[in-house]
């Protein structure tokens, strides 16, 4: 009975200590690159500080997602539940307040993630049909309720609201100056790390560490607790709920209005931390990146969260220094390399050198050139995603029964 | 909405529907105005053009009808807006924004007595329209100017430059600045950030603007220009959080008297696009029967550009502005680049 | 059996009457929660549009409606090409450029062009097409990061090989001889119908044929109903994917086509973006049927034509559309799943009936 | 004690559903500590009653009764708490999720979710000899295991009546007994069973009391000491068991199908198949015997084309088809009963007249050729009339109204029950769906049948009739390959008999000798005959 106490522990270690092998490897790469190439922006604290601005909308769109897609039901409406956040932020934070703003955001994202339910678990719509429908909806209506309502606001227009308050920050004095001793030292690995204690630690937004705190809270709530095992329980398979007295469509309604809610924070990050406003089209397609997260982290909350920062690192990379990204180059093809060294290892021959192909394509780009142009740099994160997705698709595992129609009484 | 809502109305601020174009019946000339996407009320471009038109219906005791753009729609519903105004009546119609110029360039032909102007415009076939004016900027120009002051207020010796989109037109305003900056301090730093490469997004995403501010200010910047449109909201935020000694300069309109109570301190000044002065000026040409036509440069000389100098920080660099302003209006300083 | 048939045709009906309703109370209510006038909005709405607008919405329905077929042929082999926006804008792109080029002239120059589009908004969606036959990646992630790639591209080689005009910057003006124009049903001024919206037409009646007709059609509807059944009986589902994800993207390629030889004559201020997401959605309302998906991209062109007199008659703002049209697809979806479930619950009654015979069955 | 109070007794249940009377004037009673037997035809109303008493489904009308209190069910919920358990026709497993997971689902307030759990699994495990760990996924089970887990499941919530909706339909006999095992002990202990099963041998040799269904309604009971399964097969059909004996035999010297050492093998290197090797002649049929997921599936496919064996070589008549895909192989007449109908024989939303055409979409009636033929030539309509066999065209036009004619036909020869052939597949029961299927694939003269569980989950009239279509097409010529749990089936229908164990064949049985045990000591790897 130990051993098996032992082994199931085991695996939960295995799997969490995987994320931090690859983490760990992760960093050692870019801070190995960093100093060969001498970037030292790649791994700045307000590189990461940026990163992190960057990584938190996506994240929070990408737990939403998360949480649908454990109870059986496809999000696709992330965009637009996180469009009606940015809305709702705006419009509670100036009236009550940024913290009242956040709720409200959260309020606006659940109402998109209501009807979403509705349509998807009482009337069985395609859940990827109802979520094309709410981003549809999400986008007119908060275009519309900006026209009619911002435009007599103070800071505010037809399609923007400025100079909304924004929710506290927070230093730790001694962690943040020790930290950042030690990341002026560029020292390899140790002042990478450092860089990332500091920018967690200096002037960081309360709502980001909210976000962070989502990932973990939903971690434990999903798989650490009966409430989190019925509602995964849904997305692996619902009837088998049913007949243990699992009331299935509870459990889904308040997966899909998390979900929503969670979408809607992510708005409400952008209006309020990653700028002081509200703006029509402000999203730009962050709900998508979140759920193209949520899918390379495996619908795993460590995964996501990986996701979510590769995503948030690139984009904010280029848009601060152009030319880090052409290091990122080399950080790809070592990474490349050592996948396919892997591969091969596992005599998986064929993937190993369809990926080590590549791998000196991307190597010899880094050695020929020395910038990458512009236009790619925006490029980044979907390449970077289908790259991924192209490498590891085959190792996903979503919920069995994700985006499967369920009727009650449907068991047996 | 038409609703006279209380909530929050500022001091200076005229809340959006007290519109001159509902409310004016005078018989002077009737001007149509067809707002690019953000319509009035987007504090900059269209507003702009709305204040030079205000200013024509009280002086001319004009009318006014408006039209406004959305979001992916067809060259036929900008051809529609126009035709519309003619058709209403109209005999000074103002596109703003040169996505009008092929719509402009359709309809003017089959209203031969109406006079057209484009914000930005141009020409697209080689015949020439003779009731259609194109009023173009020297942004070049205003960017010059702000550029001396970025790079006389820099402390640090390395300025910033913020654009919403990589083309050509915001590389103008870019190349400007650079030049401006370089013929202040020959040693100044300048670092480049465009929020887009293509996607005319980039001058919708404050976060985005914020991030790209905020590297450069990491880098050492201590003043950042910004062309991006409402993604510039974001480089303000930038310049707040990066702290007391660091600016930010705004464009197109005078937005230190826009931004927020926050941002305000902190925008040194702002490169004027005097749209509001150019759609006047057509207004008025058309009123006293001499209508512009064919293209119209609107540069330092002729005030089309400019900046600001409402915050009180830029008084004791004035001088010196006006120097290099002096000089270009003078032809001294030619060549100005338009690509960086 | 008639009498069901005839009672199916009805409870068909019921749905999108039921949709339309349902999205006009929706409008409503939005528009008098802000304090404007419903009453002002509709009647702008439900006035006859002027000769030009009526030419317009024929144009715009055109475009949407190949959008929307292009979509369609995606849903019904059970994949889903939200891509559609950036295989038209690179396919629109990659034509415009190649009319420009003169490389032909007069006619030949158009068909050339169309063949253009087509290769390169299947060849887009194709990477799709492939990622998921091969690597298994989910088109739907991988449609929308191509999406951003082909706008990113498009800017791209306008940027650096596009003709400068202005501040603006667009493809090769094409040469007089290539636009095929349209003819004018009003006077000239009220604009043309184009052309080469008999594409419209064509891609239509093909769609229905080839789905209904032809064994491909028949093997691409088995694999999107049941890819396990489709194998089994014989067709291989890899190849279908693929086919459809390059066919789909191949229609998309078309959508601008009518335009850009009807008037546009160039790729730049004048192209038209968002109708790929037009067409899915519009797909949605027509569930994938030729003659539905026609009704669905007429109302769809009516709504946002007509929307552009909203800002002079009424202070009600033209994207109010917007949420009409979202709330007209939720609701068509909501109402045929209703009316699906009701007329299944018919069918199994019938059923037993046969199975029980008249002693066992109460009404 | 409870000897003194019957378990349940429920009354006059009535159940309908849109036009359906699923149960009306349904009495029963189970006594306490007995193992109680429901039997009936297919639709007859058993898993409906069970659903009724588990919660899942509300009666219309009558009482329900547990251990002498009347309660009312209105979810699993509450019949959990009344003290009823149930097991489900299909396994209701999250595949994805653990043992203990599945296990403490809904019932996690009584240990926990942690050690506690385990430590209550490990004892019911241990307890009633279920070898159960709670750590493993259970993906990793097989079918007995999940059967056991089941069972577990249901002990776990402190079930004091079990209800098993044919739990024995995928269970070797071996299994059967270690089942049967269980099941005393569970009585012993003071609990009540309730059993369902067609196989009626099973009913005789478990129960203490037996219930017999016919349309709906309880038509009788019978006492299994006394009882003879054709008595009960009398009362639950009224008429005669059928039986799947096919004669003399018909075998001739043609080789058919002929496999040489396939091997076939999974991305990560493992053989799913190794060294199999078959002949069938034609007028053969080759019954495969074998516990679920020892290989069947996958020798099934590979011989349908859906998998490219790795090695060794099939031939079909004279023509090497190793490497064809299964158009090809269709065309060439290899006809398909597959394991699953749901999943691989028919498009479920599809009208009738469609599903005939799925998998002869290349041949006639299913389409026609027109313009040009493959070869370039012009199609002469004619030609495709003279032919026995339908040749295959590869037409590109769908021939509408030749399928729906042929659809008549199979409705009509097959009695297949259904208003008509424009109603969607989804809508018809089981069994009819399955006379479908197979009067479509014994359509075009096929030359090869590959029959998968044929009549698994169908009543024994429909059975009947899918086993005489079999033997007449035996009788024709036609190869056939059956694959089968039942192993009464498979002695009766066979003239040979291979048994599958991981992949291999591990053994040659002739049908006239051997007996199920015989079979089913082979299968589970004991020493073969
Ligand atoms: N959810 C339902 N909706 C409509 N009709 C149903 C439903 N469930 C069952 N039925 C009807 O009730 C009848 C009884 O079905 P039930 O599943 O109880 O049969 P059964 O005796 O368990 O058959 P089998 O031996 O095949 O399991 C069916 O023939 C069907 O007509
Ligand atoms: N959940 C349900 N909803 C509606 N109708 C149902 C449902 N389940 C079964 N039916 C109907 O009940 C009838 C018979 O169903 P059932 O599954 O009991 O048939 P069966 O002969 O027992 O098939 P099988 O052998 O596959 O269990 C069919 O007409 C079917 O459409
Ligand atoms: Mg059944
Ligand atoms: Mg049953």
């Amino acid at each position: 009975m130990s051993t098996a106490t032992v082994q199931k522990r085991g695996i939960v270690e295995r799997v969490s200590k995987s994320w931090l092998y690859i983490g760990l490897i992760g960093i050692g790469l870019v801070s190995f690159v960093r100093i060969i190439t001498d970037t030292n922006d790649l791994t700045a604290a307000g590189t990461i500080r940026a990163a992190i601005i960057a990584t938190c909308p996506i994240l929070a769109a990408a737990l939403g997602g998360l949480w649908a897609e454990r109870a059986g039901v496809v999000n696709i409406g992330l965009e637009g539940q996180m469009i009606l956040g940015t809305w709702g932020a705006a419009f509670f934070t100036y009236h009550y307040g940024p913290w009242v703003g956040i709720l409200g955001a959260a309020l606006l994202g659940l109402i998109g993630g209501l009807l979403h339910a509705i349509a998807t678990i009482s009337f069985g719509v395609d859940h990827i049909v109802s979520g094309v429908a709410i981003n549809l909806i999400g986008a007119g209506v908060a275009t519309y309720l900006a026209e009619a309502i911002f435009s007599d606001y103070e800071g505010g227009g037809p399609r923007q609201l400025n100079g909304l308050e924004a929710p506290a920050q927070i230093t730790i004095p001694g962690v943040s100056d020790l930290a950042k001793d030690i990341a002026d030292q560029h020292w390899f690995f140790v002042s990478d790390v450092a860089a990332f204690i500091q920018a967690m630690t200096t002037n960081i937004s309360t709502l980001s560490l909210l976000i962070f705190a989502l990932v973990v809270v939903s971690a434990v709530v999903l798989w650490r607790t009966s409430f989190g095992l019925r509602l995964r329980s849904c997305g692996e398979n619902p009837q088998a709920a049913e007949t243990l007295g699992v009331n299935v469509y509870r459990y889904k309604y308040i997966a899909v209005l998390i979900s929503g809610a969670l979408a809607g924070i992510g708005g409400g990050f952008l209006a309020l931390v990653a700028s002081s406003g509200f703006s029509t089209g402000q999203t730009g397609g962050r709900g998508y990146i979140g759920l193209a997260a949520m899918i390379f982290g495996n619908w795993r909350p460590g995964g996501l969260l990986a996701g979510a920062l590769t995503f948030g690192y690139t984009d904010s990379l280029r848009l601060r220094d152009t030319q880090s990204v052409h290091s990122l180059l080399l950080v790809v093809a070592i990474g490349l390399l050592a996948f396919a060294a892997w591969r091969a290892y596992r005599r998986q021959v064929r993937g190993a050198v369809t990926v080590a192909v590549v791998g000196v394509a991307v190597m010899a780009w880094f050695l020929l050139t020395d910038a990458v142009p512009r236009e790619f740099t925006v490029m980044t994160p979907y390449v970077t995603t289908l790259f991924v997705l192209a490498l590891g698709a085959q190792r996903l595992r979503m919920p069995a029964a994700d985006g499967a129609q369920y009727r009650r009484g449907s068991a047996g | 909405g038409g609703s006279d809502s209380e909530g929050g109305s500022g001091k200076d601020k005229k809340a959006a529907s007290d519109d001159v174009c509902k409310t004016a019946d005078g018989d002077g000339p009737k001007i149509g105005l067809a707002y690019d996407v953000g319509g009035r009320g987007d504090r900059s471009f269209n507003d702009s053009a709305y204040a030079g038109v205000e200013k024509a219906v009280a002086d001319f005791d004009a009318t006014c009808i408006e039209g406004e753009a959305t979001d992916d729609e067809a060259e036929s519903a900008r051809e529609d807006r126009l035709r519309n105004m003619a058709e209403n009546g109209a005999t000074a119609i103002i596109g703003v924004g040169f996505a009008y110029s092929e719509s402009v360039n359709a309809v003017a032909p089959d209203f031969p007595e109406v006079n057209f102007a484009v914000v930005d415009g141009f020409d697209p076939d080689d015949k020439a329209n003779d009731n259609v004016a194109y009023l173009g900027f020297a942004e070049e120009q205003g960017s010059f100017l702000v550029g001396v002051a970025a790079a006389t207020k820099s402390k640090s010796g390395t300025i910033g430059f913020v654009g919403g989109v990589n083309n050509d037109l915001i590389q103008k305003f870019e190349a400007g600045y650079t030049a401006g900056a370089k013929a202040a301090k020959p040693d100044i730093k300048v670092e480049v950030a465009y929020i887009q490469e293509s996607d005319l997004s980039g001058f919708g995403d404050p976060a985005g603007g914020k991030a790209a501010a905020t590297g450069e200010f990491d880098k050492g910047a201590d003043v950042v220009y910004h062309a991006a449109g409402g993604s510039g909201s974001g480089v303000f935020d930038a310049a707040v959080e990066a702290g007391e000694g660091n600016w930010a300069i705004g464009v197109d309109s005078d937005q230190y008297l826009t931004a927020t109570a926050a941002q305000k301190p902190f925008i040194l000044t702002s490169m004027l696009k005097r749209v509001d002065t150019a759609s006047y000026d057509f207004v008025k040409s058309v009123n006293d029967g001499k209508p512009l036509t064919s293209f119209q440069v609107y540069d330092l000389k002729a005030d089309g550009v400019g900046y600001s100098t409402a915050n009180p920080e830029i008084k004791d660099l004035q001088a010196d502005i006006d120097g290099y302003k002096a000089k270009i209006v003078d032809g001294e300083i030619k060549d100005i680049p338009t690509k960086p | 059996m008639n009498r069901f048939n005839l009672r199916a045709v009805g409870l068909s009906l019921l749905a999108p009457a039921i949709a339309i309703v349902l999205s006009i109370i929706v409008t409503t209510l939005v528009i008098a929660a802000v304090g404007s006038s419903p009453g002002e909005f509709w009647s702008t709405m439900f006035e006859m549009p002027k000769p030009r607008l009526r030419v317009d919405i024929l144009n715009q329905t055109v475009m949407i409606y190949i959008a929307a077929i292009a979509a369609a042929i995606g849903f019904r082999m059970g994949l889903f090409n939200i891509g559609l926006e950036g295989q038209y804008t690179l396919a629109s792109f990659a034509a415009a450029t190649f009319a420009g080029a003169a490389y032909l002239s007069g006619f030949a120059n158009v068909a050339a062009s169309v063949l253009v589009a087509l290769v390169v908004g299947g060849a887009w969606a194709g990477i799709a097409g492939i990622l998921r036959t091969t690597r298994g990646v989910s088109e739907v992630i991988a449609t929308i990061m191509l999406n951003s790639i082909a706008i990113t591209l498009v800017g791209y080689f306008l940027n650096n090989y596009g003709v400068k005009e202005g501040n603006s910057v667009h493809t090769k003006n094409l040469d007089p001889g290539s636009t095929v124009g349209g003819f004018s049903p009003f006077e000239d001024r009220d604009g043309e119908i184009w052309a080469l919206g008999l594409i419209a037409v064509l891609v239509g009646v093909g769609f229905w044929v080839l789905l209904n007709k032809t064994r491909f059609g028949f093997d691409l509807r088995a694999s999107g109903q049941s890819e396990s059944a489709a194998l089994a009986s014989g067709i291989n589902p890899k190849r279908m994917i693929l086919i459809s994800m390059v066919l789909s993207g191949a229609v998309a390629g078309l959508i601008w086509m009518p335009a850009l030889f009807g008037g546009a004559r160039n790729y730049g201020t004048s192209f038209q973006a968002g109708l790929g997401f037009l067409g899915i959605a519009v797909a949605l309302l027509g569930r994938n049927r030729p003659l539905g998906m026609l009704f669905g991209a007429l109302l769809f062109a009516f709504l946002s034509v007509k929307s552009n007199d909203l800002t002079f008659g009424t202070d009600v703002s033209p994207s109010i559309v917007q949420i009409t049209q979202g709330v007209a697809v939720l609701a068509v979806v909501v109402t045929y799943e209703v009316v699906r479930r009701w007329r299944t619950r018919l069918e199994q009654r019938a059923v037993s009936r046969e199975l029980a015979g008249p002693t066992e069955v109460t009404a | 004690m409870p000897s003194a109070v019957d378990a349940v007794q429920l009354r006059g249940i009535g159940k309908r559903f849109p036009g359906v009377i699923a149960n009306h004037d349904v009495d029963l009673t189970i006594r306490a500590g007995t193992v109680h037997a429901l039997i009936g035809e297919n639709g007859a109303g058993k898993s409906t009653l069970m659903k009724i008493l588990y919660g899942v489904q509300r009666p219309d009308e009558g009482t329900i009764t547990i251990e002498g209190k009347e309660v009312v069910l209105k979810s699993p919920t509450e019949a959990i708490e009344a003290g009823v358990g149930m097991v489900f026709q299909h396994f209701m497993l999250a595949d994805n999720l653990t043992v203990l997971e599945n296990m403490v689902l809904g019932a996690e307030k009584l240990h926990g979710i942690g050690d506690g759990a385990r430590a209550e699994i490990r004892r019911i495990s241990d307890r009633f000899g279920f070898d159960l760990d709670p750590d493993v996924m259970v993906e990793k089970l097989g079918v007995a295991a999940r059967q056991r887990l089941e069972i577990a499941k249901v002990l776990y919530r402190g079930a004091r009546v079990i209800i098993l909706d044919e739990p024995t339909a995928v269970l070797v006999p071996q299994e059967v007994d270690a089942l049967f095992a269980n099941l005393r002990e569970l009585k012993d202990a003071g609990n009540s069973v309730l059993f369902i099963s067609h196989k009626l041998d099973e009913v005789l040799d478990i129960a203490d009391d037996i219930t017999v269904m016919r349309r709906g309604t309880t038509v009788g009971t019978a006492d299994p000491r006394t009882a003879t399964k054709h008595e009960l097969a009398e009362l639950m059909v009224g008429s005669e068991l059928p039986s799947p004996e096919t004669g003399e035999s018909t075998v001739t010297d043609v080789v058919e199908l002929s496999l040489t050492d396939i091997t076939l093998t999974d991305e990560f290197g493992r053989n799913l198949l190794t060294d199999v090797s078959l002949d069938i002649r034609r007028g053969e049929v080759l019954g495969i015997a074998g516990v679920e997921g020892n290989g069947q599936a996958e020798l099934v496919e590979t011989i349908m084309g859906m998998r490219i064996p790795t090695s060794g070589t099939i031939r079909l008549g004279d023509k090497d088809v190793t490497e064809w895909h299964t158009r090809k192989l269709r065309e060439a007449g290899i006809g398909y009963i597959p394991e699953d109908r749901h999943r691989h024989g028919l498009l479920l939303d599809a009208p009738l007249w469609e599903n005939r055409i799925l998998g002869h979409q290349t041949r006639p009636p299913s389409v026609k050729r027109m313009w040009f033929n493959r070869k370039g030539t012009w199609f002469k309509r004619k030609n495709a009339r003279e032919q026995t066999r339908p040749p295959r065209v590869g037409g590109m036009w769908i021939n509408r109204k030749g399928a729906r004619k042929d659809t008549e036909r199979i409705v009509r020869d097959y009695d297949v029950r259904a208003p008509g052939i424009d109603t969607p597949a989804r809508a018809l029961s089981g069994g009819n769906q399955q006379k479908l299927i197979v009067g479509r694939e014994m359509s075009g003269d096929p030359v090869l049948l590959i029959a998968s569980h044929p009549t698994r989950g169908v009543d024994v009239g429909a059975q009947a009739a899918i086993w005489d279509h079999i033997k007449r097409a035996r009788r024709k010529g036609l190869a056939v390959l059956l694959i089968s749990a039942d192993l009464d089936e498979l002695i009766g229908l066979s003239d040979t008999i291979q048994v599958i164990l991981r992949g291999r064949l591990v053994g040659t049985f002739d049908p006239s000798t051997v007996t199920p045990q015989d079979l089913g000591t082979a299968m589970t790897g004991g020493e073969a005959a």
